[in-house]
């Protein structure tokens, strides 16, 4: 079945009249997916790229049943554009805005109500090539429906990777970047257990980087018992402790999350580590041979 | 972004948290000044700097009497301090803060960062104040006692005692440290801190409970809700291709070694970087262009890589998406032309356009690769 | 405890609501004043008290001239303004606030209060204003749009916008809507209301969206936390028997019946009010002092009871836990002699010390009852 | 087994050393009750009644294992000290102190670990008989083991009804007094729960009062079936609206909450309204006939 988005998926993007909004709602029309609703505040009530727009997500719900929300809206006001999703009841909402201060992020965590899954904020996205069917923003040519699901705290890294197991003819279950902030809303051990539950995945390709420990929290779960091969590759080998590489959450504070730490606790955890990207593949082949 | 610590302790006071009595000043004569105003006795004068270990370096110097104030003054304002923070090239030293010095019984540690997997701040204290809290980690860990702040009603006064329970201390100084507690657990959340660190925080022979040091980190993404904050920041303390890429909205880390490099998304950034020191080459920056990056911004990008003098060779690294091969390649074209770059530039385009991309630079002579390992290596061999 | 008009819209106004131009005024001649400072144009002359349904009361007036304005505001201060809500005495107009009259396109509801259910502030609005709530909710209850409020985060921006897209406002005047949301559910938890009520909420034909009216009350529990808010009070809306008994610390509610009671205890009163009304009694008011009280508070009590004219007999129950019989005993006693009680008196005790208090009670000869009923049957009976 | 406390009970009383704390923790020891700690901040490592008194709850419960506090702290801090027992992992606080601010109270609940019971605030407290174990204000002499559960909003009504109990020597298995707040922290659905599954409960008695929608919703429970008779009274039959009868959440606003409706909901879940305190033994021996 994949996980997360499928073909049951009636998607409705947040600030889809925007620049970010428009070009990618266009791009996920194109791939397949199928999007029921648009949302902007005093725009309700228009058509725009044929999808109906509505001031809320609430009236839009109501009217379209859309089950997964995307948000492209600013900064400023994603934290806001998260939480109206959540409390209009869909379960699962994708945000892919960059800069969200994380205490906002917090205090957006802390006020969810049960029940809501979030994925990012700052991440590319969940794809699912079987279905076509991608809330997101990564390039949906490179993708091609196969066996391996993939969790990602990057962007470029994981189409990278994507690409590899494309060429490979391996192709992806369902893709998942959960996002460079340091609180993710989704973490590696959730989606390590929806792919565990998934029939459609045969291994799981783990793409982390440094900062945080939830590299080490995938490790011990997969450490006690997982039923599929899991390969890990981390980025980040060469950061400087203290510096924020790009990501809010890729820094390394108090020599903690470090590469080096992570890749030992993947292996303590009977994880593969490839050590270049490319090395992914090739792993994952013989893991599966 | 880091502020100095007299403005961290100006800040701390607005919120209510006891601070030795002082100002900051820029001229040995302002120094003087500072001295007289606050009483004419034995003070502290220290170097503003961001980078720690300022006592160590020469940064900070008791004085008691007017010739003792003004030759530290001198001493200190203009050095170029060097400290294991600053890197071998140190610091230009500006200002300094002029404080009254304490009778001081003991020190501990107060700080607070943000908690990822609680998703909470949390608030730690320690008896052993005055040394890096990862030392302390190291060598005391039972005396780090953690507090998690509560997302949203923020500390609770019972934490508050608690902690200063479990520093040992009771009565007057007690309620003190709860002021304290309380004060920068409201600055953390207020001003959208992601550092806050009393250390030491001292606990004075008279049982006042007073702020020795403090150091504060703002969360950037924040920044643009706290102008106050914004205010506060020193441009001196920033690499200056930092401080470009801040104006021009990149994400550009300065690193010590010769390849530039030029990558759309974090990640693959951080891959990049890690790829080239597997082939033998030394990064001289990590620089996220992100996503949708058209020629202009290539062309700031690569402005702010050739201010580094150390650059020997510039590798750029594509993944398109959002970002159109052929739109770098124009970029990289004409920035080549415009910037006149001598340095040898590889170039690893793939994704979207990149046939396009690729046939383009060809054509001007530009070395590229299909494969990440194999465009690498080649960078690696130009920068050698 | 409640505030006037005038003192809400400020306060509002202090919170970034707008409200129209106006101020208070106690003299005809200070309303004259204002009158030409807010433009010398078409006035609302608006009796301040407590008490809905001024209006009707003909405590409101409209005024264009200078005469009218003046005429206005001598036909209203000191009157008598009787409404509904007053009660038949009516309550002595001492201030008006003199406002700009407006041009209302519509006219909307919007209210906080206390959800019990929820555990969290309520915001509500409807589209239909300028009638009570309790009426709006009978006639047009689907035109209730409710909105809980997170207990610690508050109201969020997509919910006040939700709340002015449900009254068909779109744009600027949603804007000046999700303003004035924002502004009430922050005024409504930082300083401890139990209610809030822009009634009406004018939507203006120029667009903009204004409090026509404003309401609030406050948590008696939290006025020690709010300075400002006490400041507000208004010692003439009170029943001089109340205000007694707050600054006794007292429990009072002036009752229009003939029997004054008092119990220890809110639930106790309340059934001992029930009982005597039960047996064909009328209370006089309900009245606790409380767990512990001691003979002086009895004796206080006592003197507020009396304070009410129509009091022709007295019914004391208590229920002696901490509360020691034989002290009440006492102060019931000392105080019928201090204050020369003349009303007959019938005092039901029993629990902690019951046995030392009746035999007190009676060799002075008051009417004592074991039993609840018979005792307020005989409560009654003294009081027909 | 009775509910909520009992010989398992060890206690734990915030504000010891005040003149309530005094008071009533003598008055608690002679009646039976285990008080293994108090707490006072700033007098920690002391004794008072024989008992050691902790700076902190935390620190108490780690050296007492106490597994119930009573708060009798003044009103500006008892907001605070619920919490404190709460999150020192103490499953049952009970919080005698009146004048909490509502929405203080609010902000509580919303900040309570989950599990964690509260009784209160401005509440009586809790006893059982049979093993002698009271938790509150209420004068002990009056209580007899028996089998009739009692809930009550108030404070001396409720000794009125446990009298009356004890004179019929019918007596009570546990008497509860959830207290007069408008967001008191255990209410009548959650007691009449507890007293479903006790064994030593034959029939409830249910003390209401005006304000709030508390009756009427434990009438529903009610309605859906319940397994032993209740017994029901509600005090504030002749109480104006608008006006604050004392407790804080007795006060009938907006016509909501009167005395009426809520005997109609008793009646109409069949539930027994006693008119007056002395009816409620005469319907109680009824209905255990």
């Amino acid at each position: 079945m994949s996980i997360l988005v499928n073909s049951e998926t009636r998607l409705l993007v947040q600030g889809i009249t925007g620049s970010e909004g428009t070009y990618h709602s266009k791009r996920m029309l194109e791939y397949g997916t199928k999007i029921v609703a648009g949302v902007t505040p005093n725009k309700g009530g228009t058509n725009y790229l044929g999808i109906p727009v509505y001031n809320t997500v609430s009236e839009a719900v109501t009217e379209t049943s859309a089950n997964v929300s995307i948000i492209y809206v600013p900064a400023p006001f994603a934290a806001d554009a998260i939480l109206e999703s959540a409390y209009a009841g869909i379960p699962l909402v994708v945000c892919i805005t960059e800069g969200i201060p994380a205490l906002e992020m917090m205090r957006v965590h802390a006020s969810m109500p049960e029940g809501v899954r979030l994925i990012g904020p700052n991440c590319p996205g969940v794809i699912t090539p079987s279905t076509k069917t991608k809330v997101g923003i990564m390039p949906g040519h490179i993708h091609l429906p196969g066996r391996v699901g993939v969790i990602s705290r990057s962007g470029t890294l994981t189409y990278e990777i994507v690409k590899a197991l494309t060429d490979a003819k391996l192709g992806q279950s369902t893709a998942i970047g959960i996002g460079g902030d340091p609180l993710p809303g989704t973490n590696f051990i959730d989606c390590l257990e929806l792919f565990r539950n998934d029939d459609e995945t045969d291994a799981v390709a783990i793409i982390g980087e440094i900062g945080g420990s939830d590299e080490e929290k995938a490790a011990e779960y997969v450490a006690k018992g997982y039923s599929k091969p899991v390969i890990g590759f981390i980025a980040g080998q060469s950061a400087p402790p203290g510096k924020r590489m790009g990501h809010a959450g890729a820094i390394i504070s108090g020599g903690k999350g470090t590469a080096e730490e992570k890749k030992n606790a993947f292996r303590a955890a009977g994880i593969k580590v490839a050590d270049l990207p490319s090395e992914v593949v090739p792993l994952l082949k013989e893991s599966l041979r | 972004m880091k502020i100095h610590e007299y403005q961290a302790k100006q800040l701390l006071a607005s919120y209510g948290a006891p601070i030795p009595l002082g100002d900051v000043a820029d001229t040995p004569a302002e120094v003087l000044k500072v001295w007289n105003r606050i009483g004419k006795g034995r003070v502290a004068v220290k170097a503003q700097i961001h980078a720690g270990g300022r006592g160590k370096g020469g940064g900070i110097k008791l004085a008691e009497t007017e010739d003792e104030v003004l030759s530290s003054a001198k001493k200190i304002i203009g050095m170029n301090l060097v400290t294991h923070q600053t890197g071998p090239e140190g610091i230009k030293v500006r200002k300094v803060l002029v404080e009254e010095a304490l009778e001081v019984k003991s020190e501990f540690y107060a700080g607070i960062t943000l908690d990822r997997s609680s998703r909470s701040p949390v608030l730690m204290v320690s008896k052993f104040g005055g040394m890096e809290i990862e030392e302390v980690a190291a060598r005391e860990p039972d005396s780090i006692v953690k507090m998690k702040i509560h997302p949203l009603s923020g500390l609770f006064q019972f934490q508050a005692r608690e902690l200063g329970y479990r520093l040992g201390l009771i009565g007057k100084p007690l309620q003190s440290a709860v002021r304290i507690f309380t004060a920068i657990s409201k600055l953390f959340v207020e001003k959208d801190a992601s550092l806050i660190e009393i250390n030491p925080l001292f606990h004075l022979k008279d049982d006042r409970i007073v702020a020795g040091d403090a150091k504060i980190g703002f969360d950037d993404s924040a920044l643009y809700k706290h102008e106050d904050i914004e205010a506060l920041r020193d441009e001196f303390e920033e690499e200056p291709a930092e401080r470009e890429a801040r104006k021009a909205n990149l994400s550009y880390v300065k690193l010590d070694g010769n390849i530039g490099c030029m990558v759309n998304g974090a990640g693959l950034a951080m891959a990049t970087l890690d790829i080239l020191k597997h082939f033998g080459g030394t990064p001289a920056n990590f620089l996220d262009i992100g996503g949708g990056a058209k020629r202009e911004r290539v062309k700031d990008a690569l402005k702010i890589i050739l201010t580094d003098k150390n650059v020997k060779a510039i590798f750029i690294n594509i993944f398109g998406g959002i970002v159109r091969c052929d739109e770098v390649a124009h970029g990289v074209i004409s920035a080549k032309k415009e910037l006149g770059i001598s340095v040898p530039i590889t170039i690893r385009l793939t994704g979207t356009n990149e046939k396009e991309g690729r046939s383009m630079l060809e054509s001007e002579g530009f070395a590229t690769g299909v494969s990440l390992d194999e465009a690498a290596q080649k960078a690696v061999r130009s920068a050698a």
